[in-house]
């Protein structure tokens, strides 16, 4: 498998570790105090996945080379890739220029 | 009362004399140089901050960092990727207290500088059989359209991370230079000479 | 090299007469005079059951055999019946030979794929007490018995016996060659390539493809598993562009060498594909010579990362399935025709041709042309095809099918016919079958993809596949020469144009159009075994039963039956398979459909895709700083993940690891020792938000930290489990150095990552490794600071004032050495973390041991680092275990409650904050001379053993001299509140059973006197 | 027909003209008293434990490919009850029984074979681990024995002790762990549910599922609607697909998960271990194959196909670990899709809609399992309450906070 890292360009699915799943977004991500409240909220943000058989936005860390968490969507029955963009924070990002 | 001595450990010094012998071949098909340490500091620009430390470095070093997969030469330093938003400043600055200190009020409040000089050692590959040899090791397309001179990458060899560039040809072909964690530089070196042996390898330290 | 074109009977009949004349060739009995791809300069000697034989250099070990005149060459797995040579490929299931012998033996090696060299040695296999006289033939008297799938309707009685005696029966009987049983004595390389183009094949299709794409400027990659490249026409007369078909092959070759944008590799394979246009390709470096040369492997294996790949790997022949199919002589036409025109050995003087399609008859020809006697052509569609008239003039045809052939291991002496007016003999000591050809689509099949199929061939063809790969040539179906050079052509043309290649891809080559035609003819009913999958012994027969009895899916036929199972996946036995259940069943080919195909194509060795990983380069090795000091100070080493550690440094004298041990933990109890602890992951967190990013993934607060502290931290995941711990420092304002456990560095890297560049992207923080950057030390005891001082500058105030518990700053060392140097302590001793710039760590060893041979310092290993730790109750990898929560560890306290932080919310949950969790303790065997184990159980004193008496376990033990008994840690339910209690420790794994003593888990410096002090 | 040497004999004689079908091909009937979805491994066995445990044998069993193309029919046959945890334990050690009286139970040969499962270890850390574990095994009275170097040797004399990268201290041997013939396990237990009156169905596909207020009376399937008194889901790497046709998302992954054997050769390898520092599992087949994997490719995958890293990481270790295998080929490698759970544990339990229960997350561990599953889904189908000994495979668990996580590697299933 070969993953075009937006950063670094195709390399070999070697260079890479897989997290998962994108779409979940961790409950009240920046600030606050959290409580009980928020259980069931995480509860799906930790355990629950749509696991589809199509396509997937998921997170790959570019480990190997650049140390940039991406984001591709990829087709898990066929394992094509239709994207790979950059994490919203990768690198120096969010910026005006070249990263 | 006694004072400490600090003797610097050449990197690798131990493995090159002891290097298991490699087939001869006469001009060698690979060289593999282990080069003497330099400074080396790793400058990873701030949030919104890459313009401003690309500025920085300009004034600096005469010409912009590498904002792609490239390393940049300049009069007294080479400058190589590192990933996205970030670059090591590779020179031979005078070895002072704290080597990245200079850098750190030159980039202050655009980018974090961290000191790597210990942390990497710096191993040179070339001959004619250098790509023959590195198709063992790295999984990248070093052919010369691909991965120009200048060309440089953050990959791994060995499932170790290394970073990489493409050096001007010398007169018996191309020259890349790596950058792999001390920790793990006898573990490549090995892989290293092992993988050139068959190509007859010339193996040194500059 | 004279060849046989051209070269009539006559002359053939008269140079082999010349030959019998001179001895030498006596040894080769059929092998011609001339001709045939072969060095008869170079003769080769080798050994077939220890027999000496001789062949020339150009031979397989099947047509030196055969030349040798050789016709029982294998056993079959389950009758054991004889075999011989089948085929002249990799497709071959009978001719299986044990290959080399002691380390080098190689099970399994098809000889029609051997590449014979001078002292080459083979066994045949699976036969006892020899090949001609083999006992496991007896099984074919029970084979009435032996139906498809019979093992699973019997030996269930009585079911003790099945272990004991059935089943080593089966697989003794079972398995084929025997694997050497000794260390692979050679080497393996992998490696990889890239190109615009991979031609997979170099018959004419593979050579046109390459030719056009590299004209056309693509990058080119041409694999031929064969040594010598030309496919098909190697073996068969051809004329294209008006030559020989081989000048054609040549020209054609050095053409392709001319352009440096093409690589030809032969000896090597494409044995599959992968996603992303990874092909795996193996090349055979060093298989034709006894041993590889030096610094080169045995084998290579390629990934090829190629944009498009064509596929023009021929076809394969397949048999017809009729009584007595597998005797020994009974060859593929196309073979005989390899093993005449490639070889020039013809297999025996008298040969019947059996054939449903028109190749057969080229077989006619060849044979002829060789001066060999055609006995009869069988071929039930009766007439001569007209453009074989010429060729097989005055041979007799007959209309009809073979029925039966006679003959034993000896082979063929003849075959009964059966026609419409009754049946007849012919004599004859070969029979070559023709049923047709299967293209190879297990490439173009490499998704799980299913071939389509095509009548007018009879053959499963190449429908869809992966992307960017394409079929040609005999592989896409398409058999005819001219058609196959044309598509060839084609697809190297599009191929190249898709990568961007501008070139002129230059004109298709030429030849003389000849479609096959053909009448699918699969089965001949009959008296008498019919095999269909000849190594497994699958009969027409098992195939009726497995149907019949409900398995007449082709998968669950396969499964049943074995059939295509073999070590030639059925290459020559499945389609036959399929189209005679299909029949049973009254169900197209297509509707039948075929079993999945998977790679690899051809069998790759394990030790291919291992490479240079094995023995201690199994995976990389990475050194501390102080490493070989260590060595040489004669220190034992663990391994600690990647790490080689240094676990004591024994004395001499000292006998065992416990004596180093305790020497080192009493030395710095008493004086002052120091550990290199640089395996910590170091990280350096930079930026201004560096404060609220760590708050954010620790459970305690970092931004409050002042400048010049250090401060311990736990952090979880989200899951609310402990994670990992370590203590970080802050270095100024926007710069903290955090400190990871040895084994957790790598993870908690990608975590900080992942918190940085995806859950938190507005924070302002930078992150870098930094642990291969410091040589970092633990230096420990209550002389620490005696020693301290005499290494930092005198300018540093190493005080209690000057440099408080929990102090964290950059300093100077005695001759301008730059440092840092933080106060923390594992050990409850006072201690100090000195980290300086890594190819110093050397010279930090050696100057604490000069400096502080006055104190009596000694270096200590992770041993005495771990005894120290347990007797001052600190947790480490054993308790954070991953089901462990803050709470378990005892540090619910330092959870804030202030903030939001990772695992939060999840640690809340009502079975993570049960009071009969199992949490921290301390142990202590109430007898004070009793070894105490981790991995032992705790149960409350004198209950039985049960689920439910289970209450938690031993996590740490060692034997601490300063208590001079054996201590530990454990996990144990309602722990806290059991302090003083005695329980039961179990370890009936050890044999041991025994009372232990719950208690504070500090057993050392309880209030924290001594590493304050 | 029952099965026997006397009637295998009395075959012979007739030419095997007269052996039945193993199992029919029935026609669907418009309802069922019970649907089970998923002809694998645990359907199947569900199926036989419904009809003979519990005479439920208005059922059916529901497989959109031919029964036991699935998992059941790729997997690498290993069966143990190794396992840690409370939960697993007493689960797998049912299981283990199970198969124990597999032949009689089901008048198959299953080929049952217990040559014993070796877990090697290479640090004193792993030995306590492996200590930890034997030992919470003699504590639910499953067998278990710690084996140091020297015996190590004696079983598996051929492994690397000389120059291995990371040394071959010993091992964890549960003497009845082995292996089973996958195929003959599924074809078992449908030859032994459809005489009991069980309707197998293959290439029935179920598409969606039938409610009505609320609840699920049937399935829709590509051979049209089948009403049920209740349905269960069996069918391990599509857990999620299908469960989200009656809108439930599980704590569930799809991974692939390859596996490879060997040409046939002579008995090499006694029975089956697993090598400690690396990612590596082998045993020799019946057939004379050796039948190895390692761990999942790693990426969610439908694609029942995997990649050469894993294929290579694999192949690493089983050198590093038998040097001699070098020159032993590789004839086949394939993928299978898991079920991978948050925990690394199955889930066996009502699904929050009425009429639907789940049996799924079954990781690289369940056929080892099939008996019990179906033993304990079938319990469940047929009263309406957990099985004791599946007590602890509810959904809430996570929940609650109750994972049984054999590995503590937490909600990532890629690393279970
Ligand atoms: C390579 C590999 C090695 C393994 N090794 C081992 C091992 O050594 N030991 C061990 O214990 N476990 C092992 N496993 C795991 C084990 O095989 C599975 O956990 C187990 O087989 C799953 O249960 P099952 O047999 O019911 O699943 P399956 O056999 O997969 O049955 C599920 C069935 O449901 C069918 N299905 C899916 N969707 C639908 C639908 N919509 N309608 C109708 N039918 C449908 C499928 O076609 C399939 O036949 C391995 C798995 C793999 C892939
Ligand atoms: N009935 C017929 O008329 C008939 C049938 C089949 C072939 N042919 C003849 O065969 C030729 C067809 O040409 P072609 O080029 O398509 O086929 P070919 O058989 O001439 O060449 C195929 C080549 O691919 C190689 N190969 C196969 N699998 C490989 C793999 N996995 N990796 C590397 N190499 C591999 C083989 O060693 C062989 O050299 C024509 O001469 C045609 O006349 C005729
Ligand atoms: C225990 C076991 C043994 C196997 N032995 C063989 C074998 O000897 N020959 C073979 O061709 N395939 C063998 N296979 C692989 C199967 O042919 C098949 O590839 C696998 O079951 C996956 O199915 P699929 O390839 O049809 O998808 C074996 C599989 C298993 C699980
Ligand atoms: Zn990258």
């Amino acid at each position: 498998m070969r993953i075009t890292c937006p950063f670094c360009g195709e390399r070999d699915l070697g260079e890479f570790t897989y997290l998962g799943d994108a779409a979940p977004q961790r409950p009240l991500g920046a600030s606050g105090v959290p409580g009980p409240e928020l259980e069931e909220a995480f509860y799906d943000y930790v355990y629950l996945r749509d696991n589809p058989a199509g396509l997937l936005r998921e997170h790959w860390y570019h480990g190997g080379g650049c140390r940039a968490w991406l984001i591709a969507t990829r087709d898990t029955r066929s394992h094509a890739f239709q994207a790979v963009e950059a994490a919203p924070g990768a690198g120096a990002s969010p910026d005006g220029g070249a990263r | 009362m006694a004072e400490p001595a600090w003797t610097e450990q050449p990197p690798l010094a131990r493995l090159i004399e002891a290097g298991r012998p490699v087939a001869s071949a006469d001009p060698p098909g690979v060289r593999l140089t282990v080069r003497a340490p330099r400074r080396l500091v790793q400058v990873m620009a701030r949030r919104g901050g890459f313009r401003a430390t690309v500025d920085a470095a300009r004034g600096l070093f005469g010409s912009p960092p590498p904002s792609r997969p490239e390393a940049v030469f300049t009069a007294d330093a080479t400058l190589v990727w590192s990933g996205p938003g970030q670059f090591l400043v590779l020179d031979h600055a005078e070895p002072i207290d704290d080597p990245a200190a200079a850098l750190r009020t030159a980039f202050a409040g655009t980018a974090s500088v961290v000191d790597q000089s210990h942390g990497r050692v710096e191993i040179e590959v070339a001959g004619r059989q250098a790509r023959a040899m590195l198709a063992k090791l790295c999984s990248l397309d070093l052919a010369a359209p691909a991965f120009a001179v200048g060309a440089a990458a953050a990959t791994s060899i060995d499932h170790t991370n290394v970073t990489l560039w493409r050096e001007p040809d010398d007169s018996d072909g191309p020259v890349f230079r790596f950058l792999v964690f001390s920790t793990f530089a006898e573990s490549l070196w090995h892989l290293f000479t092992a993988s050139a042996a068959e190509f007859g390898a010339a193996k040194g330290l500059r | 090299m004279a060849d046989l074109v051209g070269t009539t009977g006559v002359q053939r009949r008269a140079a082999e007469a010349a030959t019998q004349a001179d001895g030498q060739a006596a040894a080769q009995p059929r092998r011609l005079a001339a001709g045939g791809l072969i060095d008869r300069a170079s003769p080769l000697r080798f050994t077939f059951d220890g027999r000496p034989l001789t062949g020339f250099a150009g031979d397989t070990l099947a047509s030196a055999l055969l030349a040798s005149g050789v016709k029982l060459v294998g056993r079959s797995f389950k009758y054991h019946r004889p075999r011989g040579i089948l085929s002249a490929g990799s497709e071959e299931p009978n001719a299986l030979v044990e290959l080399r012998s002691g380390a080098r033996r190689e099970p399994n090696s098809k000889a029609t794929t051997v590449e014979l060299f001078d002292g080459l040695s083979a066994l045949s296999q699976n036969r006892w007490p020899s090949l001609s006289f083999d006992v496991g033939s007896v099984n074919s008297l029970f084979s009435p018995l032996f139906v498809a799938g019979f093992y699973y309707k019997t030996f269930m009685w009585p079911g003790a016996l099945w272990e004991r005696l059935y089943e080593p029966a089966i697989r003794r009987a079972a398995g084929l060659g025997r694997a050497s049983g000794l260390a692979d004595p050679d080497t393996y390389e992998k490696a990889w390539a890239h190109c615009d183009v991979l031609v997979v094949g170099s018959g004419p299709a593979g050579l046109s493809a390459a030719l056009a794409a590299g004209r056309a400027g693509a990058r080119v990659i041409l694999c031929e598993d064969d040594w010598r490249l030309g496919g098909r026409l190697l073996s068969d007369p051809a004329e294209i562009d008006g030559r020989r078909g081989l000048d054609w092959a040549d020209a054609a070759l050095a053409e392709l060498a001319s352009l440096d944008q093409v690589t030809i590799m032969p000896r090597t394979a494409v044995f599959g594909v992968y996603d992303g246009g990874t092909y795996g390709a193996l090349q055979r470096v060093g298989d034709h010579l006894p041993v590889p040369p030096e610094h080169q492997p045995r084998q290579r294996l390629w990934r090829i990362v190629a944009r498009r790949c064509v596929v023009c790997a021929g076809a394969v022949e397949r048999p017809i399935v009729f009584p007595g199919n597998d005797r020994p002589g009974v060859m593929l036409a196309s073979a005989v025709r390899t093993y005449i025109g490639r070889f020039a050995v013809l297999p025996a003087r008298r040969t019947v041709v059996f054939t449903s399609n028109d190749d057969g008859w080229r077989t006619v020809e060849a044979i002829s042309a060789a001066g060999g006697e055609v006995a009869a052509v069988v071929d039930p569609r009766g007439s001569v095809p007209a453009r074989f008239e010429a060729g097989s003039r005055g041979v007799p045809v007959i209309a009809g099918v073979v029925a039966a052939v006679e003959g034993g291991s000896g082979g063929v002496r003849g075959v009964t016919v059966r026609t419409a007016d009754g049946r007849l003999r012919v004599g004859a000591g070969c029979l070559a079958v023709s049923g047709g050809f299967n293209p190879n689509v297990g490439l173009a099949s490499g998704f799980r993809g299913r071939p389509g199929w095509r009548d007018d061939i009879a053959a499963f063809v190449p429908s869809g596949g992966p992307p960017g790969l394409r079929s040609a040539g005999a592989a896409n179906g398409t058999f005819g020469l001219a058609a196959a050079l044309r598509e060839g052509h084609a697809a190297g043309t599009e191929a190249a144009a898709e990568c961007g290649a501008t070139g002129h891809p230059g004109e298709p080559a030429t030849a003389a159009d000849e479609a096959l035609a053909i009448t699918p003819l699969w089965h001949v009913a009959g008296a008498g075994k019919a095999f269909v999958d000849f190594q497994h012994d699958v009969t027409a027969s098992d195939i009726a039963l497995a149907s019949q009895e409900g398995f007449d899916s082709v998968e669950h036929l396969k499964r049943y039956t074995t059939l295509g199972m073999a070590t030639d996946q059925g290459r020559t036995s499945n389609v036959n398979g399929l189209a005679i259940l299909a029949a049973g069943r009254g169900r197209s080919m297509l509707e039948t459909g075929t079993t999945i195909y998977r790679p690899p194509q051809v069998p790759v060795a394990i030790g291919a895709f291992a490479g240079h990983h094995r023995d201690e380069h199994f995976h990389a090795t990475r050194l501390p700083p102080s490493h070989h000091w260590a060595a040489e100070r004669g220190a034992a080493f663990v391994d600690v993940g990647l790490w080689k550690r240094a676990q004591w440094f024994p004395l001499p004298g000292e006998t065992d690891w416990l004596q180093s041990a305790t020497r080192e933990v009493r030395a710095v109890r008493s004086s002052v020792g120091f550990c290199d602890v640089s395996t910590l992951g170091k990280i350096e967190v930079c930026g201004p938000d560096a404060g609220t990013f760590l708050d954010r993934v620790y459970i305690n607060t970092f931004s409050s930290l002042p400048v010049g502290r250090a401060r311990y931290g736990i952090m979880l995941r989200e899951d609310g489990m402990v994670m990992d711990d370590g203590t970080t420092s802050r270095l100024a304002e926007d710069h903290y150095f955090v400190t990871t456990t040895t084994a957790k560095a790598g993870p908690v890297m990608q975590h900080l990552e992942f918190c940085r560049q995806v859950l938190w992207p507005e924070l302002d923080v930078q992150l870098a490794s930094a642990t291969d950057q410091w040589a970092q030390f633990s230096i420990a005891g209550p002389r620490t600071r005696d020693l301290l001082v005499l290494l930092a500058d005198p300018g540093e105030d190493l005080s209690g004032e000057g440099f408080p518990f929990m102090g964290a700053r950059a300093v100077r060392l005695r001759g301008g050495l730059p440092a840092r140097l933080f106060r923390i302590s594992f050990s409850g001793e006072l201690a100090f973390e000195l980290a300086v710039p890594a190819r110093f760590g050397e010279a930090l060893a050696r100057n604490l041991m000069e400096l502080g041979a006055g104190l009596g310092v000694v270096p200590y290993g992770t041993e005495a680092l771990g005894i120290m730790r347990i007797e001052k109750g600190h947790v480490a990898g054993p308790e954070l275990n991953g089901t462990t929560t803050a709470g378990d560890l005892g540090f619910a306290r330092m959870m804030s409650t202030k903030k939001d932080f990772v695992g939060r919310v999840m640690a809340a949950r009502p079975e993570l904050i049960r009071p009969d969790r199992p949490v921290v303790v301390g142990i202590r065997p109430v007898d004070p001379a009793r070894r105490l184990r981790a991995g032992a159980h705790i149960l409350p004193k004198g209950a039985v053993p049960g689920p439910d008496t289970d209450q938690g376990y031993v996590t740490s033990a060692c034997f601490s001299p300063t208590l001079e008994r054996w201590i530990g840690l454990g996990l144990v339910s309602h722990g806290r509140e059991r302090h003083g209690e005695t329980v039961r420790a179990f370890d009936p794994l050890r044999g041991e059973d025994y009372e232990a003593t719950l208690c504070d888990p500090v057993f050392y410096d309880p209030d924290g006197g001594r590493q304050r002090g | 027909m029952r099965y026997s040497f006397l009637s295998l004999a009395r075959g012979a004689l007739s030419k095997h003209r007269n052996w039945p079908r193993a199992w029919r091909d029935p026609e669907p009937r418009k309802r069922y008293e019970v649907v089970i979805v998923g002809g694998g491994g645990h359907g199947l066995a569900t199926a036989f434990h419904l009809a003979r445990d519990h005479g439920i044998r208005d059922v059916a069993v529901l497989e959109k490919g031919w029964i036991g193309a699935g998992n059941a029919g790729r997997n690498t046959t290993i069966i143990r009850s190794n396992y840690l945890l409370p939960g697993n334990s007493g689960f797998y050690e049912l299981a283990m029984k199970l198969w124990e009286r597999q032949e009689k139970d089901l008048n198959f040969n299953t080929m049952v074979s217990q040559r014993g499962v070796i877990n090697l270890y290479h640090s004193d850390a792993q030995c306590d681990a492996y200590a930890r574990r034997g030992n919470a095994m003699r504590i639910n009275g499953i067998d278990a024995e710690l084996l140091d170097q020297p015996r190590l040797k004696r079983i598996l004399p051929y492994l690397n002790y000389d120059n291995a990268r990371f040394p071959v201290m010993g091992g964890l041997l549960q003497r009845r762990g082995g292996t089973a013939r996958h195929d003959a396990v599924v074809w078992g237990y449908a030859r032994a549910a459809d005489r009991l009156g069980v309707d197998i169905v293959q290439n029935c596909e179920v598409l969606g599922f039938v409610r009505e207020n609320g609840r699920i009376v049937g399935v829709e399937t590509s051979c049209g609607a089948i009403g049920a008194g209740k349905v269960g889901i069996a069918v391990a790497g599509h857990s999620s697909h299908v469960a989200a046709m009656a809108g439930i998302r599980l704590p569930i992954e799809s991974h692939v998960l390859q596996a490879f054997v060997s040409e046939a050769i002579k008995p090499l390898l006694p029975g089956v271990m697993t090598f400690g520092a690396g990612h590596f599992y082998v045993s020799q087949s019946d057939k004379g194959g050796l039948v190895f994997g390692g761990d999942i490719d790693g990426y969610n995958s439908y694609a029942q196909r995997g990649n050469l890293p894993v294929m290579e990481d694999v192949c690493e270790s089983g050198m590093a670990i038998i040097p001699m295998i070098g020159r032993v080929r590789i004839l086949r490698q394939w993928g299978g899709i898991m079920d991978m759970s948050m925990d690394g544990s199955p889930i066996i339990d009502k699904a929050p809609v009425d009429g639907l229960y789940i049996n799924a997350g079954w990781c690289y561990g369940g056929f080892k399992a099939t008996p019990a599953s179906g033993l304990t889904f079938a319990h469940l189908l047929a009263r309406d309450e957990s099985h004791p000994e599946a007590a602890r495979f509810r959904l809430d668990r996570f929940r609650r906070g109750a994972m049984i996580d054999e590995k503590g590697v937490g909600a990532q299933p890629n690393l279970h």
